[in-house]
């Protein structure tokens, strides 16, 4: 048991409840936005903590886990993001405590001819 | 040239990481596929070329790694305090952010970073303007959602984009 | 320690799994099914690590990639733009 | 055994979908739930236990401890050729809504059996 | 390997649930998300079966492409069934 | 290159793909294309058949072994049916060339060639789950021939194809599944080997899958119900691939199974009950249609039952009648599609009562259906005559007078609905005459088509010649065994 | 009424096929041909990966159909929707940030591709996959820009050449072999890149030809008018 096996252990164990507490807020949230804040957040870190992680254990696996990291890091986001965006255009409103909270309503964006 | 040399640069360096292997057959396919790739995609991959790897970029990305990163653990505790809270402490609502960067792929990672990072979530961008969802609106002065949600990336991203 | 993984991971895809039976909209189902990839890809890892096949993670990686693009499609119909 | 037992009923599932439901689109998910099905089945049938997968990628490990490579190969064609038919199907799809204007089966179907 | 025999049941039912999930729904854009389940599920039962180059296929074909033509067909068509 | 059998699979294949490239240069020169790879494909069939008729050539693809590669299987039986395949597939091209005008015509030669692909292939195969391979690539390319005119009424034929097509297909895929189970493996002739050792309720399961998986294509009985609408919602030399092909290559597959596999005395009587309720249910909804391609896809129908019942009977003489059946039934439908598909476009309308008079307007194409009409029924000295005679004294040696004369039966209610349309086509009143003529390519794939069907009626010999080896070898399930796993002769001794 | 008979009928027919199955042991080794595989495909094709060694040397035929079956659902496709393109319609646009990350992920989706079907006899996937991972890769432009053309004039010329490569070495092993398909190429130390005689080449030409046939066909579909 080296240090890095001992990394390994507990970056995959921050990881695994870290994906636990993702899909949590992902069950508890109140709407699509709030969902995605919890779910895009949490799961990657999880997911990124699992596969370093796991790279650590297996050194020999470490690029490559590394690899899938990264694209994980680039991909997680926009795809929250594309949801969050393709939610608001048909037209679900974020749950706000007050009126004027959302500065998005309103906002065209062009649309294109095919 | 430059930009192809870079592009071809990275897409080699991911192929080793595909096979992590330094067998010269492995190498030698690698830069045989990379190369027909970067062909056709050069010109859309990157705008800066060689001139991305000078070491004051190069330092600058590991900052901003290190920012990055202390960013996402503070972001997962948030959520985690958040999701274990049985009261769900929230306060969502949408606010404009402007930013002074002008490269797209800057604009690109700072609204990625924005999203991992505490309680804020990108929804579009039009123009110089960031419509962040904010799971916890504390401000709605311009000046102070610009320092509290995306300032520390910014400076970093440009250094390194611009 | 290898259980505990495994309930982790478990736990996560019910409550992800949930989400989609139950989720108002259909934005919160694409929401469940983006991040029960993203707990997939992770957990195909783990397994691979489990069943030490250095092979395995090919299919992670193949499935990390493949499933941002099923995702985003889903994403990029619901703003109507197809 | 209960792969076998979720596989059946996996084709069960989608044939119900294929022979009850009205919606076209639904009839050929329901297909493709069946070849789903079949090929969970096939995995099970060429599974050993405790063994793992026929790939010779690092020394050490010998043909008594891998599991039946056929089946897997068969299914690998088995998933395309299905990929293929739903793609056809899904055009008939579109060309169909093209002249109807509707994905019921019960207002398309003219053509007597 | 106990362990494992509860994690494949707990993902059979999932399985189950999705299917039926994809086959009631009146809305097919979650009845191609149920699809789309179907087959994260079954490439993960594919991978704890050694079965990497189908789960691999199952994860290129069931869970992107097949997905992705579902979608692109009820875009052309209608979402809703009467 | 030496000439071989793969070159039935490959020659097509590479047509095929070849195809969209000779179509950029010039899309005229891709017409010629099909014609050229079956001309090709009629001197390899012509020179291998000799050869397949002394001895049977098994090929090993890749050079492995039989059990553990596949092989194909080249022998009188094999022989005869792609020999047969290509003279259709040639005729079909001929009357393609000026019927087929419409874009993307180039489309339509490429399904066409991955069509003989196919069905060759599952002819010439001696792997089971390589024919569940062509036989999927047959299907595919006939739901997309189907839709192929891209009408209201085509897509929803083809869309019902496809979705029994796809049951067929599952169930096709399950009885491989059990079959590799209980044997562990693929290649035909060791299954046959080996299935002695399986249980007989696994035997019935199977069989029983089997069946209904090829039954679907084969038009048997409750199963059919795909076929009247692709028939005659497709453009018609389709509908002349799929009775002349498509059925041909299937029930083949079926039966090469069932003998190879199932004990057959067993199933025997089933598939003589089968092809009867297939042959009478048939040619009463033959009787009852008013459109001319939805008769003539009945009566197809009917006429496959009758080649079901012969099988069914399991005696050499029998399958031989068969198997003569399957070859004037080809021919003569064939033509009955070409010369319905220029009546129905002179006539515009699709019903039989649109044909009025159209015999004095169009003699020649109203000849060649009349001629056909003839033939089907089985007048003498047509080509017809001989097969059901055959079929006749075979299920006579059989001692089962019964099906006798619900054959006669049939054949009786077939002459009615026949003369009914040539009758028509020749004593009703003048309608208004149609000045597009027929085209002088489609005229002469019927011509061909007849001078063949008068040819073999006149000298029906020639062919039985062919046939008698064709029969021996379905029914010597051994001989298949020990050529088709090159075993030692003597080293096997069982008989099923 | 209709779902009764359906249950009842898929009752039956389930309780059958699972009384087949029920007294199958699971997990049990058989004897059968997949241990012949095991034992000597390595020596014998040269490949590590058994499941390609068979898909590709031992069932190579089968290979070659499949890619048959979906050059016919390209071409099938293309018939049945041949006359439904043109015409304008209003469309979302994507946002900016979609479309960079697009724009900078898709050459890496190919290059993926480009390694699973150049490593199919090493690791698992292949020509398939690999191209269905190609396909991915350009879909994402699709989806993204809705300005984006393939150029359909090269993808047919791809898809024509790598299927008559593939149809060529198999005619190549026939002409300098004794059969169809045969290895006719050193077979090498297995585990290295270049070993396993044409398996690689011929996974080349699947994944390009894969490759470009669901990219038209995913063009096909999406170009088609509503």
């Amino acid at each position: 048991m080296s240090v890095l096996t001992y990394l390994g252990y507990a970056m995959v164990t921050v990881g695994v409840i870290f994906l636990f507490l993702g899909a949590l807020g992902i069950f508890r949230m109140p709407d699509v936005y709030n969902r995605l804040q919890a779910g895009t957040k949490a799961t990657t870190l999880g997911a990124l903590g699992t596969i370093l992680g796991v790279g650590l254990l297996q050194p020999e696996w470490f690029w490559k886990t590394l690899i899938i990291a990264i694209f994980i890091a680039i991909s997680n986001p926009i795809s929250s993001h594309a949801l969050a965006r393709g939610s608001y255009k048909i037209g679900i409103k974020p749950i706000t405590k007050e009126d004027d909270m959302d500065a998005y309503a309103g906002v065209e964006t062009e649309n294109e001819e095919e | 040239m430059s930009r192809f040399i870079f592009t071809f640069a990275v897409y080699f360096l991911i192929w080793m990481g595909f096979t992590t292997s330094f067998d010269p057959q492995e190498l030698i396919a690698g830069a045989v596929l990379s190369l027909i790739i970067t062909f056709f995609s050069y010109k859309s991959f990157t705008d800066l070329g060689l001139s991305f790897l000078n070491p004051k970029r190069l330092f600058n990305i590991v900052k901003y790694m290190f920012v990055f990163i202390i960013a996402l653990f503070k972001a997962n505790f948030d959520v985690a305090k958040r999701v274990i809270n049985p009261k769900l402490p929230i306060n969502p609502g949408i606010v404009a952010y402007k930013t002074k960067l002008k490269s797209d792929t800057a604009k690109v990672f700072l609204a990625n970073s924005i999203t991992l990072t505490p309680g804020t979530l990108t929804v579009d961008v039009i123009g110089d303007t960031l419509y962040i969802h904010w799971i916890d609106v504390i401000t709605k002065d311009p000046q102070k959602i610009y320092s509290e949600i995306g300032e520390q990336f910014e400076v970093i991203l440009k250094e390194i984009f611009e | 320690m290898t259980i505990f993984y495994l309930i982790m991971i478990a736990l996560a895809i019910i409550f992800a799994a949930a989400r989609g039976l139950l989720g108002p909209t259909a934005s919160d189902r694409i929401v469940a099914l983006d991040s029960l990839t993203t707990i997939t890809t992770a957990g195909l890892v783990l397994l691979a690590f489990f069943f030490q096949r250095y092979i395995y993670v090919d299919v992670s990686l193949v499935y990390g990639v493949l499933s941002f693009v099923g995702v985003l499609t889903l994403a990029r119909y619901m703003e109507g733009g197809l | 055994m209960i792969y076998y037992a979720a596989s059946i009923l996996l084709i069960l599932i989608g044939m119900y979908a294929v022979l009850v439901k009205k919606n076209i689109i639904k009839i050929v998910i329901g297909l493709s739930i069946i070849d789903s099905g079949v090929h969970l089945l096939f995995i099970a049938i060429g599974y050993v236990k405790d063994a793992t997968a026929p790939i010779y990628s690092r020394p050490g490990l010998e043909a008594g401890q891998m599991v039946d490579p056929v089946p897997q190969a068969l299914v690998l064609t088995a998933i395309v050729i299905g990929l293929a038919v739903t793609a056809v199907a899904l055009s008939l799809v579109i060309r169909l809504y093209d002249h109807h204007k509707t994905l019921n089966i019960n207002r398309i179907r003219k053509l007597k059996w | 390997m106990e362990w494992m025999t509860f994690l494949v049941i707990g993902l059979i039912i999932l399985l189950i649930i999705a299917a039926v999930f994809a086959i009631t729904q009146k809305d097919l854009i979650l009845a191609v998300i149920g699809a789309s389940a179907v087959s994260v599920v079954l490439s993960i039962l594919f991978y704890i079966l050694q079965a990497p180059d189908v789960a691999l296929t199952e994860a290129a074909i069931g869970v992107a492409l097949t997905t992705i033509i579902f979608v692109i067909t009820i875009k052309k068509t209608k979402r809703y069934e009467e | 290159m030496s000439l071989s059998p793969v070159q039935f699979i490959a020659v097509p294949l590479f047509a095929a793909f070849l195809i969209p490239l000779i179509g950029k240069a010039s899309k005229e020169t891709v017409k010629l294309v099909p014609g050229i790879v079956l001309l090709y494909l009629s001197y390899v069939a012509l020179n291998l058949f000799p050869r397949g008729l002394e001895r049977p050539i098994v090929e090993h693809i890749a050079g492995f072994n039989p059990p553990f590669g596949i092989t194909l299987y080249y022998g009188p039986l094999a022989a005869f049916l792609t020999t047969l395949v290509t003279l259709i597939g040639f005729v079909i091209w001929l009357y393609s060339y000026k019927f087929i005008i419409r874009e993307p015509f180039e489309k339509y030669y490429m399904l066409f060639m991955l069509l003989i692909t196919g069905s060759t292939g599952i002819i010439l195969t001696g792997d089971i789950f390589n024919m569940f391979v062509f036989l999927e690539i047959t299907a595919i390319a006939a739901y997309s021939l189907t839709a192929f005119l891209r009408d209201k009424d085509g897509a929803e034929a083809a869309f019902k194809y496809l979705l029994i097509g796809s049951f067929s297909s599952t169930f096709v895929l399950l009885a491989i599944l059990l079959i590799y189970m209980q044997t562990g493996t693929l290649n035909l002739a060791d299954i046959a080997l080996k299935m002695a050792d399986v249980p007989i309720t696994m035997k019935i399961f199977i069989l029983i899958l089997f069946i209904t998986g090829l039954g679907i294509e084969a038009e048997i009985f409750p199963l059919n119900g795909w076929a009247p609408d692709a028939y005659s919602q497709a453009p018609s030399p389709v509908g002349a691939v799929f009775g002349g092909i498509v059925v041909k290559a299937t029930i083949y597959a079926l039966m090469r199974i069932v003998y190879l596999m199932f004990n057959f005395h067993s199933v025997l009587h089933f598939f003589v009950i089968m092809g009867v309720i297939t042959m009478l249910i048939a040619e009463m909804s033959a009787m009852r249609q008013h459109q001319i391609k939805r008769m003539l896809a009945f009566s197809s129908i009917g006429q496959m039952g009758l080649v079901i019942i012969a099988f069914g009977l399991g005696t050499e003489p029998g399958v031989r009648a068969a198997l003569f059946q399957m070859f004037n039934h080809a021919l003569i439908k064939t033509l009955l599609f070409f010369s319905a598909g220029y009546l129905v476009f002179h006539s515009g309308s699709k019903h039989i009562s649109a044909l009025d008079g159209l015999g004095r307007d169009k003699p020649l194409t109203s000849f060649f259906f009349a001629f056909g009409a003839l033939a089907i029924i089985g007048l003498p000295p047509f080509a017809g005559f001989w097969s059901k005679l055959y079929i006749l004294l075979s299920v006579a040696d059989a001692h089962l007078v019964t099906v006798v004369v619900l054959i006669l039966i049939s054949a009786v209610i077939e002459i009615v609905y026949y003369l009914r349309v040539v009758s028509r086509l020749y004593f009703k009143r003048e309608t208004a005459t149609d000045v597009r003529r027929t085209p002088l390519s489609g005229l002469a794939a019927m011509g061909i088509l007849a001078v063949v069907i008068l040819f073999v009626g006149l000298y029906p010999n020639t062919i039985l010649d062919w046939l008698t080896p064709a029969a021996r070898e379905l029914m010597n399930t051994s001989e298949y065994i020990r050529t088709g796993l090159h075993l030692n002769s003597g080293l096997l001794s069982i008989n099923f | 009424m209709r779902k009764v008979i359906a249950v009842l009928l898929l009752g039956i027919f389930g309780y059958y096929i699972f009384a087949l199955f029920v007294n199958v042991p699971f997990g049990v080794r058989h004897d059968n041909v997949g241990q012949h595989y095991l034992e000597h495909s390595v020596q014998e094709t040269g490949a590590v990966n058994i499941v390609t060694a068979i898909v590709v040397s031992h069932r190579g035929f089968d290979t070659l159909g499949e890619v048959t079956v979906l050059f016919l659902a390209a071409t099938g496709l293309g018939a049945i929707l041949y006359d439904k393109k043109g015409k304008k319609r209003r469309l979302q646009n994507a946002s900016l940030i979609v479309k960079v990350a697009s724009k900078l992920i898709y050459p890496l989706i190919i290059l993926l591709g480009a390694y699973v079907f150049v490593h199919g006899h090493l690791t698992p996937g292949g020509g398939f996959q690999g191209g269905a991972i190609i396909a991915t890769g350009v879909l994402l432009m699709f989806i993204s820009y809705r300005r984006f053309e393939t150029n359909h004039n090269a993808l047919s010329w791809v898809e024509s050449l790598a299927g008559m490569t593939f149809v060529t070495i198999g005619l190549a092993g026939l002409i300098w072999g004794t059969s169809f398909l045969q290895n006719i190429l050193p077979l090498g130390t297995p585990n290295t890149l270049l070993s396993a005689g044409v398996i690689p080449l011929i996974y080349i030409a699947v994944g390009f030809k894969v490759g470009a046939e669901l990219t038209a066909l995913l063009d096909n579909m999406l170009k088609t008018i509503k």
